[in-house]
């Protein structure tokens, strides 16, 4: 296809799509005005399932299968990039240089840490009750963990960071997700129903099942993220690609493996 | 106007002052551009208070909460990667004056009790995460 | 006044969109995302949906640009492929 | 012993914190605070260690 033919392409499609767009506009509901049907709905059964944050309703209840599937997502992406960024045969691992961080901003970040932590769990556990859920509070939380990074080094990280928890953490997550979807089979109900009773709305132990699922999505983002930066920095910080050679190698090719192998407990 | 308007009202005051911002982020030196970006959190955290307020919504400052955590975390990544942490007395006294013209009349407003204990917490740790990203740091907080 | 706050966040959101299409370098380009997420979390915010601004928060500010600084640093790494355009030349790793 | 009361400190602490963070005070809610917080408290402990002493 000649440069000429692509741009009438393109042009027509864009005019289609330009008209049926516009035309689409003219239909849509007034901005912020009317109640919307779906809202109106969504609402009412956010409220008669107890669960205050009407958002966590739609993701953990009324649309819990979806959210399966964006699990999912995130669950197979993780994998893909371990796969991807695993060592090569002719990589080598060479033990990342200490740094020596400024002292205001090492003791910030070690002050930091442990509020992160508590902060990212508490958007977790709040999720039926306030804004936040387990995506949002799963990524603070695995920031926390990598204000060692900041505080330190990548050494430091890899003390305090038991990298084949996280992984089965990511699987257990997910694994708990789909095992509450057929505890309300068992119950007798469809896959993923709310079967849990309700609780008091606006406390913890609110939201039935959302509750439930909330927590499983909030272990799977935490340890999906943290495998996910691990492989990036393990790419960055310790592998070595085979041309370069500054540094004392740890480990000279062979096998293959992700590097799982050689890592010492924490 | 009603209070609720005013609280938007004074929202605004920050959200215009990140359009200087954009500009030094987009177009400025490696430092400007560290400086912009940590202004950007402060500013942006400043925002969402006056926001939830404005909005009735004691649940919003949970947003606020969480960028004044990971706010800072954000600007010392950059830092550590770009090896330069700005001495920035723009940031500073934004934040030394800014926060606790922010956060005092809106413990004022909120009245004693946790609520007013967490808008404290966010606003020290807003004071603290600039102070510490915004001082004489040397080289990228690495002085390796 | 919620929809003065709204055109002032779309008005920063479409300008910092722009700047990090115009700009070419990655870092440079990962500091103006950073603004690009703040400004649309306090868009999402303005528009009474705190869960999506949560979300944005939590991937934007810490995370992505983890994921890039990092990657940059892995590909300038590279032999024969200099730091061109860097802020800086590839440093060394820790 | 140090290691204990520097882990009781960081708890009651992050216990307090979170009493500061949340709208309703009720049992579970102390117990799922208190919980996070021994958590919370390990890690600043280890992460402590892990910068001190590489």
């Amino acid at each position: 296809m000649s440069s000429r033919v692509r741009l009438w392409v393109f042009l027509v499609g864009a005019a289609g799509f330009a008209a049926l767009f516009a035309a689409a506009c003219f239909d849509l509901p007034a901005f912020g005005t009317v109640p919307h049907p779906y809202g109106v709905r969504a609402v009412h059964a956010a409220l008669s399932h107890h669960t205050a944050n009407v958002i966590a309703s739609v993701n953990f209840d009324l649309r819990a299968f979806d959210t399966l599937g964006e699990e999912s997502i995130l669950f197979s992406a993780v994998i893909g990039t371990v796969v991807l960024l695993r060592q090569a045969r002719d990589e080598h691992r060479k033990d990342p240089e200490p740094a020596t961080v400024h002292p205001p901003v090492r003791r910030f970040a070690l002050l930091t840490l442990p509020f992160a932590l508590l902060v990212g769990l508490y958007v977790i556990a709040h999720g039926q009750v306030s804004p936040g859920g387990g995506f949002q509070g799963g990524v603070v939380t695995a920031t926390a963990l990598h204000l060692l990074y900041i505080a330190a080094d990548y050494r430091a990280l890899e003390r305090v960071r038991p990298l084949t928890l996280y992984e089965i953490g990511e699987a257990a997550g997910e694994a708990a997700y789909v095992i509450t979807g057929f505890a309300a089979v068992l119950a007798g109900s469809a896959f993923l129903t709310n079967v849990l009773p309700f609780g008091t709305l606006a406390t913890l132990s609110s939201g039935g099942t959302a509750m439930v699922l909330n927590a499983a999505v909030g272990l799977e983002v935490t340890s999906g993220i943290v495998v996910l930066l691990a492989r990036f920095l393990d790419q960055a910080v310790e592998i070595e690609d085979p041309g370069e050679d500054d540094g004392s190698p740890r480990h000279t090719g062979g096998g293959g493996g992700n590097g799982d192998d050689e890592r010492e407990p924490a | 106007m009603s209070t609720s308007d005013g609280w938007l009202a004074a929202a605004l005051v920050p959200l215009l002052a990140l359009v200087p911002v954009l500009w030094r982020i987009a177009y400025g030196s490696p430092k400007d551009r560290l400086i912009g970006q940590n202004l950007t959190s402060l500013l942006a955290g400043l925002v969402l208070l006056l926001a939830a307020r404005g909005f009735h919504r004691t649940s919003y400052n949970d947003v606020a909460l969480v960028v004044s955590v990971l706010g800072p975390t954000g600007t010392l990544i950059y830092a550590r990667f770009l090896d330069v942490l700005p001495d920035s007395r723009l940031v500073r006294w934004t934040a030394l004056a800014g926060v606790p013209a922010t956060v005092l009349p809106l413990c004022v407003a909120t009245g004693p009790g946790r609520a007013m204990v967490k808008l404290l917490l966010i606003g020290a740790l807003l004071i603290a995460g600039s102070v510490v990203t915004s001082g004489r740091g040397g080289k990228g907080g690495v002085t390796a | 006044m919620t929809d003065v706050l709204i055109v002032v966040a779309l008005l920063l959101v479409a300008g910092a969109a722009t700047a990090a299409v115009l700009n070419r370098d990655p870092v440079r380009q990962a500091l103006v995302l950073s603004f690009l997420g703040l400004t649309l979390a306090l868009l999402f915010t303005f528009l009474q949906a705190p869960d999506v601004a949560l979300s944005q928060l939590a991937v934007g500010s810490a995370v992505t640009p983890l994921m890039i600084l990092l990657t940059v640093r892995k590909v300038r790494r590279r032999p024969g492929s200099g730091g061109d355009g860097a802020d800086k030349p590839a440093g060394r790793e820790r | 012993m140090t290691a204990v009361l520097e882990v009781l400190v960081w708890w009651a602490a992050l216990t307090g914190i979170w009493l500061v963070l949340i709208s309703t005070v009720d049992p579970l809610e102390l117990l799922v605070g208190s919980a996070s917080a021994l958590a919370a408290a390990m890690l600043a402990r280890a992460g402590r260690r892990a910068v001190a002493d590489r």
